[in-house]
């Protein structure tokens, strides 16, 4: 079945291309069929392998041709299957798979449906190419693969400027991150000559070849740049909320549950290497708190459905990135999985809503909605919980697994992520009043074209929501089972480092902590909804509802001075100078031929005077100056 | 040596053909006939001189070896195509038309001379017998009194350099006891006589006035432009050529050892002509004057042969003078069909007379150096000549840049001609004979950039 | 004896040269110049060129001044005053022959030359002359002859008037409005 | 032999189409540039491991023989070549110049001086055909090009012409160092350069760079070539882009590196400096562009600083990055010129901001467009990625004391190249539709060109590896 | 009698000749100053036979002079059109040519 690999990012490849090539003249449904058809292909094909993998334990590497063969550089189109290829491959086209099924219904009346199947079949096939990689620069094929398709998707409804301004902001700012990861992997193969992971890892291991630490700070920081654009860490994370312009479930598919995790992904999957990169380790450890934290304050202010839980979304990968920051890669993956469940979960919830109220986003215009949409707010609900990290929902395991971690490696940082935790809830629960109880607050109109999504819609958000509640049985806490069923498959590939056994008291307390915070928060915002008077901001909270004004900084810093020295530029340096120059000595031959010119004045008196005096120079040079 | 007799002969048989012949057009056919012959007698002489050494004449006054007759023959050659394309042109000029015909017949006689002198005697009356006809041809437009003015100029200046030439050729003999060039190679460069010194110099000004070099080409623009258009054309092409075998063969046969002493000022001579020249043609309104201009920087392509002395300076002095010589003709063919010698004269060239435009244009290409043209070869060789002297990369690369100005006034009538609309007046109708003949130099031109070895074969 | 002449005719020489050039009158300047002549035509007699002192006066005095005189006869320029260049293009022109002969004096000034031995010799005879004419310098005294040739057809050509009356071709202007 | 006819092909048919009158000298282009594509398919597949040559005499006293040699890199040169000119031929089948049998006749004339480029073995032939090209492309400029396109086509023409008769001088140098001083063999000049002091050698450097550098051009010298670009009419601008600034870069390959080791050592750094500048230059002078062929030009002036870079860095795998960069970088300029003209086709103008819904008014347009811009921007999967990535490396283990910096600054290109391209994506083909002069779609034969050109994008985006192979003899 | 006095008087001859062509504007001075360098050479060929006894300079200075004369039938016949025309011999008046 591993050898079959190549099938799983095949069936997507062929479901885009023929939707692809006959986007004009093919039916919606057909479009839709095709691309979701495709993706349970993959799935299956997915599936099996997984187990085969679970069985076997051992990765398999899968050659399919030689992709650059130029001297001693030769890097093979490769697939690497092994544990954490399979889970991430489970996890796109399950996810994916859903997501297809949920977009036949939600993108139903767009008449670039078949457009979009394409994209997002195009996305899921780059996506799989990232994780099935078996080298690094494979890997980037992937990586800016699905930074294209995001591009594509968010500039879907390519009309609006907006949009397509977000599509662009998304592409450079990976572009950045991924100029990053350019370097990395010319510093890997600067150093090692080689991009595949088994003969980089081995020779880390074996090290055949002696470097300093600091260019394994060097290597690893270069590649974290990369991921801080895909995954959206600060100081690249501004993509991702703007990101929200492309259709809801791409949002869900790419911009929560799969494309944003490749940084976690790739970290994880170069463990052997951060774990010799203590720097880099910090740098992401507090890079990866940072954002949790900022994004988490941001998410707290914002009106927008979407936004809110693209936020959410940053300040969840910020807590991914706590977790490799710590050395806790597994973690990492079991929250990567985690929250792909739960985030694909309340970013459909989120579009079934939007659906519902017929294109809206606002909060302060939605409300009680709860009623008419049953099915999308219970599992909404299950979604909050899970997020907020409720004992029971599998997002409770990962952070709190995440948590202890951080809580090993310093206290310091499990206060601030249980912080970070603490607003989660907030804000995740102030969504939930805010959309589902109370009463509506939209326009009649819109009240009264209220309704359940069909079941293409739902369907997908019950299989996640109930996901989103046993996905974290996969990796019980250690206080409960000493079998940690993830870690275990993982085990092969990636390990956690950094073990610190923890009393089981003291992790008890950790969770009884986080726990509470969580609950009292989701009380608090409760209260503070229950009857919601929406004020204009003041203060923090403007600050906060206005992101921290990182986007007018970056503007202010970066995006208006590069505008204004190109200009220059243009301006001064390219057309007055450079070519100001060149014309200029066109220009001085002419004077001076205009000048000289008037030597020949007509006068045969003078002309013989000029041979005098040339007579009298020659002589002079020739006599006085030779001899 | 028989060419000097040939030549002498058609040239006595053309004068009296002046009191006989009343068609002007008869007078043409006869010139050419003759110029027929001469070059079959050059021919002639190309096969009976022996290859390797020179023969010497009347007790060395000439010593002509294959190189000479061969460089002739090309000369004689591109007198005949000019006499061909601009026969009908001389024979607007004035009422002596076989007059004129007998005067480029002496001046061949001079080129054959100084070709082959080698007795400063012969150069300098080599000198005079090419220079005095052109006095007179510069001034034969009697009807115009730019051309009287012009024959003035050339006069005065001309006997001016002659006195210069003489008094070189004295301090020669001063410091050698001989006019012999061949014994001027005793000279020692180590200690060379200062008036050896001054000698060399001299004559070199005198020398470098008749191949128009700078400071002392002032004459050059004004007598061009001035001269009938029809006379432009031959003293600017074959009489410069003559001048400057005459300059060639002096400063490598008898100075060639001494170069150290004199490079340096002919140098300066170069670098002052390319840049004069190039440099002054830019501004120019009048297409002719800018040939005149255009004349005197190739002039100064042509010094490189003088200043580099080795064998392919001698290559490079034939191919340049036929090179240039052709393309110069050919552009002067065209430009006596039009009326307006402006460049806004050439406007539309293309539209109204396509053939003319393309032989121009490849003439054109030609005197700016475009590959596959003579111009390049004949730049090339004089180029890799200089360079192979060693220290002379900064003018090779001077003359470079110089070249690349050049390129701005040549093209400046291709411009016109192709790119803007206008209808040229011509001066008169373009026959198939015309197209013919220009097709053909244009051949030539390319032949001459395409296989110069031909030109080269002895 | 020798010496006396010599200095003679070279203050005379040099002397009528400056006359030459600058006296106002042209008539004046010819007349110093066949002075001049006829001083370099003493020089010859010391410096053993009879033949040449002869041909000298005769050709050049006598026939090629006289065709001077003649000319300018015919011009009517014996005016006594003629136009003279502006006193700057003057003094410039002084400065720079001035200049000239400093230069060449200073750069001969080392030449090394023998003395001239006073013991006259008969290569200036025209018998020799001849001689050497007639054998050595055969071809040139031939080749001169196209000179001659190239100078007559000069003569005939610029000198015969024009069939056609002039007319203002070439965009010249008429030859009226010039001083 | 069969050398032989890659140069004589088009030009006997270049010299014919002038004898045509009308349009149907495009039939005879056509067969002339499939003709021509042929043989170069066919001697660049011959080329893997082996090189064709081709001797006779020329011009013997100058030492000069008409000598080609198509190896890896010619070849590939040479099938670009024959690939573009026929897409050109494809693409422009309906439009209508002036005097089409002067239009075509001059295109395949200077098809003709491109391969006999290539193709030169020898310095003295290199040199002619050097010029050659140059001069039917300055009258194809100049009389078929926009409003300005008398003075800018002759600075254009100065400007290179000044860097050929730099670079005369330093081939006439080189011949002459030769044994014998007769020869311009590539190899005894190769041999005579290389033995050359150092200290000639680092001037004789520049004499030659320099006409290779205005070719290309390399940032200080590369002012001719965005007004060119714009003023010359598209196919000329495709011929100018795609192919004659390879010339640059083949020769600094061929003729530059190979001959004067010291010199090239020497200045290495001051070329790479000047590349990377040039790259953020040209890519931030991009951002501020409004008009489309200027945008692409400076565009094309950052890749090809890329390339340079990498050529001077003396890495094998960057040398190897470049042979597939420079056919690459020759589709991809040509799909942007063609998506740029069938713009200005369509909407009669090329300024952006006037532009816009080419995705809702021919979406056919708009998604050749795009992939075609993203192969610009080298994004994996498309041709442009595997040659950057070798560049990028070969300029990261370059030997220069900062190869790293280099290569991150150089990097830097990648993302205002994004920038500029997604701009123009977005101002062109998003948005609402603006006023059009012809609401039509992509034609048959346009779609053809483009397919043809989208193809080769993919195909070498997946699968490079026959590209690579086809020079990897060039990489020692 | 040393021959340097006869090379500088040659000179000086020479010089003054120079001198006249550059001050005089009448063509027929100006001329006739070229004589004047002529027979400066004229007389330094001289000077240089009788050091060589050699007769060779002395034909040389036949022949400036018989070239001298068919200068002067031209130029006079020149400058005798000129004046036809222009009714003067001033050479300032020809600046028709010119830049």
């Amino acid at each position: 079945m591993t050898q079959l690999v190549y099938l799983v990012p095949l069936f997507p490849l062929i479901g885009f291309l023929i939707n692809g090539i006959f986007w004009r003249k093919m039916p919606k449904t057909a479009g839709g069929v095709i691309g979701t058809l495709t993706i349970l292909a993959s799935f299956i094909v997915s599936l099996g392998i997984f187990f085969e993998v679970k069985n076997s334990g051992t990765a398999t590497m899968v050659h399919l041709f030689d992709f650059i063969n130029s001297g001693k550089l030769s890097i093979p189109f490769t697939f690497q299957v092994d544990a954490l290829s399979s889970l991430f491959l489970l996890i796109i086209t399950g996810v994916g798979f859903l997501i297809h099924v949920y977009s036949t219904s939600y993108m139903h009346e767009d008449e670039g449906m078949v457009k979009y199947f394409a994209y997002l079949n195009l996305f899921i096939f780059s996506m799989l190419l990232l994780v099935l990689g078996g080298n690094y620069l494979i890997m980037f094929i992937g990586w800016e693969g699905v930074g294209l398709c995001s591009y594509l998707l968010i500039g879907f409804w390519f009309k609006n400027r907006d949009y397509t301004n977000a599509a662009k902001k998304a592409f450079v700012m990976n572009r950045i991150g991924d100029l990053g990861f350019l370097v990395g992997m010319l510093l890997i193969l600067y150093t090692y000559g080689t991009l595949s992971y088994q003969d980089f890892f081995g020779q880390l291991k074996g090290g055949q070849v002696i470097v300093s630490t600091s260019t394994y700070n060097w290597i690893a920081i270069c590649l974290f740049i990369g991921a801080m654009g895909k995954s959206a860490q600060i100081p690249l994370y501004t993509w991702l909320p703007d990101a929200m312009a492309g259709p809801t479930p791409v949002s869900a598919l790419i911009h929560a549950a799969t494309m944003v995790t490749a940084g976690i992904y790739m970290i994880a999957r170069s463990s052997a290497l951060y774990n010799l990169a203590p720097m880099a380790q910090t740098l992401i450890t507090w890079i990866g708190l940072a954002t949790a934290i900022v994004a988490a304050t941001i998410a707290m202010k914002q009106y927008d459905i979407k936004k809110v839980l693209a936020y959410s979304t940053v300040s969840q990968l910020g807590f991914m990135f706590l977790a490799l920051g710590v050395g806790a890669y597994t973690t990492a993956v079991f929250h990567v999985m985690t929250h792909a469940f739960f985030k694909a979960l309340l970013f459909l919830g989120a579009g079934s809503v939007i659906h519902a109220m017929g294109g809206e986003q606002d909060l302060r215009l939605m409300g009680g909605l709860g009623k008419k949409m049953r099915i999308t707010q219970i599992t909404f609900l299950i979604g909050c919980l899970a997020i907020s990290g409720i004992p029971g929902f599998s997002g409770f395991f990962s952070k709190d697994e995440i948590l202890a971690m951080a809580y090993a490696h310093d206290p310091i940082l499990y206060y601030l992520g249980v912080f970070a935790a603490m607003m989660t809830a907030f804000y995740m629960f102030r969504l939930y009043f805010l959309a589902f109880t109370g009463i509506f607050r939209g326009t009649h109109d819109q009240e009264h074209h209220l309704h359940e999504s069909p079941w293409a819609i739902t369907i997908p958000l019950i299989i996640l929501a109930i996901l989103s509640v046993v996905g974290g049985y996969v990796g019980l806490p250690a206080v409960i089972s000493e079998h940690h069923a993830l870690a275990s498959y993982l085990a092969p590939v990636v390990a956690n480092t950094g073990e610190h056994h923890m009393l089981a008291g003291t992790e008890w307390m950790l969770m009884g902590i986080s726990v509470s915070v969580s609950v009292l928060m989701i009380i608090v915002a409760y209260v503070r909804n229950k009857k919601p008077a929406f004020a204009p901001n003041t203060g923090v909270a403007k600050f906060l509802e206005n992101k921290w004004y990182v986007d007018e900084l970056y503007d202010a810093v970066i995006v208006r001075p590069i505008g204004a020295i190109s200009r220059l530029l243009d301006r001064f340096a390219e057309r007055a100078g450079i070519d100001g120059i060149v014309n200029g000595v066109g220009k001085l031959v002419g004077w001076g031929g205009d000048r000289v010119r008037l030597l020949q004045s007509g006068q045969v008196g003078f002309y013989i005077f000029v041979m005098v005096l040339g007579i009298i120079a020659l002589f002079t040079l020739g006599f006085f100056w030779i001899r | 040596m028989k060419a000097i007799i040939a030549a002498t002969i058609s040239g006595v048989i053309l004068m009296f053909a002046g009191i006989l012949v009343k068609e002007k057009k008869n007078a043409v056919t006869l010139a050419v006939i003759l110029l027929l012959a001469l070059l079959g007698v050059n021919i002639y002489e190309v096969v009976s001189t022996p290859a390797a050494a020179p023969q010497a004449f009347f007790n060395n006054m000439l010593r002509i070896d294959r190189y000479a007759v061969w460089f002739n023959t090309l000369l004689t050659g591109c007198t005949l195509l000019y006499v061909l394309l601009i026969g009908k042109e001389i024979a607007k000029v004035g009422s002596h038309v076989a007059e004129y015909f007998a005067l480029i017949c002496f001046i061949l006689c001079g080129l054959y001379i100084l070709s082959g002198y080698n007795n400063m005697l012969m150069l300098f009356l080599g000198i005079e017998i090419i220079s005095i006809p052109q006095y007179i041809l510069a001034g034969s437009d009697k009807k115009n009194l730019k051309s009287s003015e012009a024959s003035l100029k050339y006069f005065l200046m001309g006997a001016f350099s002659t006195g210069i030439l003489l008094m070189g050729i004295t301090l020669l003999y001063g410091a050698t006891g001989s006019f012999y060039i061949t014994n001027f190679t005793f000279l020692q460069a180590d200690s060379l006589n200062v008036l050896a010194l001054a000698g060399i110099i001299l004559v070199m000004i005198a020398l470098s006035f008749k191949v128009s070099a700078a400071p002392f080409h002032m004459w050059t623009p004004d007598v061009y432009d001035g001269a009938p258009t029809a006379f432009t054309a031959f003293m600017a092409t074959v009489a410069k050529a003559a001048a400057f075998i005459a300059f060639l063969r002096l400063f490598q046969v008898a100075f060639g050892s001494l170069s150290n002493s004199w490079t340096l000022v002919l140098s300066v001579i170069t670098a002052a002509t390319l840049f004069v020249g190039n440099i002054t043609a830019v501004f120019q309104q009048s297409v002719k004057r800018m040939l005149a201009y255009s004349s005197i920087a190739q002039a100064g392509f042509m010094l490189f042969a003088v200043i580099s002395v080795n064998a392919i300076a001698w290559q490079g002095i034939i191919i340049y003078a036929v090179a240039y010589s052709v393309a110069t003709i050919g552009i002067f063919a065209v430009l006596l069909k039009l009326k307006d010698y402006t460049y806004d004269g050439f406007n539309g060239l293309a539209q109204k007379e396509p053939t003319l435009a393309f032989v121009a244009t490849i003439f054109l290409l030609s005197l700016a150096g475009i590959p596959l043209t003579g111009g390049f070869m004949a730049k090339y060789y004089v180029l890799s000549a200089a360079m192979q002297q060693g220290h002379l990369m900064w003018l090779v690369i001077f003359a470079l840049l110089m070249a690349a100005i050049s390129v701005y006034y040549y093209f400046r009538v291709i411009i016109a001609m192709y790119f803007k609309p206008g209808n040229p007046e011509l001066n008169s109708p373009v026959t198939q004979t015309d197209k013919f003949l220009l097709i053909l130099t244009c051949a030539i031109v390319l032949l001459i950039g395409i296989f110069p070895q031909l030109f080269l074969s002895v | 004896m020798y010496e006396v002449l010599f200095w003679f005719l070279t203050i005379m020489a040099i002397g009528c040269a400056l006359g030459v050039i600058l006296s106002r009158n042209p008539v004046n300047s010819v007349l110093f110049l066949i002075a001049t002549f006829f001083a370099i035509s003493g020089h010859y007699l010391l410096l053993n060129a009879q033949f040449l002192a002869v041909v000298n006066i005769i050709v050049y005095a006598g026939a090629i001044m006289v065709l001077f005189l003649f000319v300018m006869m015919l011009m009517n320029l014996n005016a006594d005053v003629e136009p003279q260049k502006s006193r700057l293009a003057q003094l410039a022109g002084m400065i720079a022959g001035g200049v000239l002969f400093l230069v060449i004096l200073a750069a001969l000034r080392t030449a090394s030359l023998s003395v001239l031995d006073k013991q006259s010799n008969d290569i200036g005879l025209i018998k020799n002359l001849g001689k050497v004419l007639f054998t050595q310098y055969v071809l040139p005294f031939e080749i001169s002859s196209v000179l001659f040739l190239s100078a007559i057809i000069g003569a005939v050509v610029i000198s015969r008037k024009e069939e056609v009356h002039s007319t203002v071709a070439d965009g010249s202007v008429n030859t009226s409005d010039i001083k | 032999m069969i050398l032989v006819l890659l140069i004589t092909i088009p030009l006997l048919a270049g010299i014919l189409a002038f004898a045509i009158k009308g349009e149907g000298v495009k039939i005879l282009a056509l067969l002339s540039a499939m003709a021509t594509l042929g043989i170069a398919a066919y001697v660049s597949g011959n080329n893997y491991n082996a090189s064709i040559s081709f001797t006779a005499p020329w011009i013997p006293n100058i030492g000069t023989q008409f000598s080609l040699m198509a190896d890896g890199m010619s070849g590939m040169l040479c099938l670009l070549t024959a690939i573009v000119l026929l897409v050109v031929v494809i693409v422009s089948w309906n439009k209508k110049f002036e005097k089409p049998n002067s239009f075509w006749g001059f295109m395949l004339l200077s098809q003709a001086g491109l391969m006999g480029v290539f193709l030169a073995y020898d310095a003295l032939v290199f040199y002619v055909f050097w010029e050659l090209a140059l001069v039917p492309v300055y009258f194809l400029c100049s009389r078929w090009g926009g409003e300005k396109r008398i003075p800018v086509t002759f600075k254009f023409f100065v400007y290179t012409f000044v860097g050929s008769l730099m670079m005369l001088a330093g081939l006439i140098f080189l011949s002459q160092q030769t044994p014998g001083a007769n020869s311009y063999s590539w190899i005894n000049i190769v041999h005579a350069g290389a033995s050359l002091p150092p200290a000639t050698q680092q001037w004789l450097f520049w004499l030659l760079f320099i006409a290779f550098a205005i070719k290309m051009p390399v940032f200080p010298f590369h002012t001719w070539q965005p007004d060119t670009y714009e003023q010359s009419p598209t196919p000329v601008t495709i011929i100018l882009s795609a192919l004659m600034v390879k010339m640059g870069l083949y020769a600094v390959l061929r003729w530059l590196l190979p001959v004067l080791p010291s010199g090239v050592a020497y200045w290495s750094d001051t070329v790479i400096v000047l590349s990377v500048i040039g790259i953020v230059y040209a890519s931030l002078i991009a951002i501020v562009q409004t008009d489309l062929k200027r945008l692409v030009a400076y565009s094309s002036i950052a890749h090809m600083g890329l390339m340079c870079a990498a050529a001077f860095s003396a890495n094998n795998i960057g040398m190897h990055g470049i042979m597939v960069q420079m056919f690459n970088h020759g589709i991809n300029i040509t799909g942007m010129w063609l998506m740029v003209s069938l713009i200005e086709n369509r909407w009669g103008t090329r300024d952006m901001s006037k532009l816009g819904g080419m995705a809702t008014a021919a979406p056919l347009m708009a998604i050749a467009l795009v992939i075609i811009s993203l192969a610009n921007i080298a994004l994996p999967l498309t041709n442009g990625f595997v040659g950057e990535f070798m560049l990028f490396n070969g300029i990261f283990q370059g030997s220069s004391q900062y190869h790293m910096v280099y290569m991150i600054i150089a990097g830097l290109g990648v993302i205002l190249g994004a920038v500029y391209t997604l701009n123009m994506i977005q101002k062109t083909a998003y948005g609402n539709v603006t006023d059009m002069v012809i609401a039509k779609d992509l034609s048959m034969n346009e779609y053809i060109g483009v397919a043809i050109i989208i193809c080769i994008i993919l195909f070498l985006g997946i699968y490079p590896q026959p590209l690579l192979d086809m020079t990897s003899g060039m990489v020692k | 009698m040393p021959i340097q006095y006869y090379l500088f008087l040659s000179m000086a001859l020479f010089s003054i000749g120079i001198m006249g062509t550059l001050m005089r504007r009448n063509a027929i001075i100006i001329f006739m100053c070229i004589e004047l360098m002529l027979n400066a050479v004229n007389l330094l060929l001289v000077a240089f036979s009788k050091m060589y006894v050699d007769s060779s300079a002395q034909i040389f200075v036949f022949f400036i002079m018989v070239v001298a004369a068919a200068e002067v039938a031209v130029g006079l016949a020149v400058i005798v059109m000129m004046h036809r025309k222009v009714h003067s011999v001033d050479i300032n008046i020809l600046n028709r040519l010119k830049h």
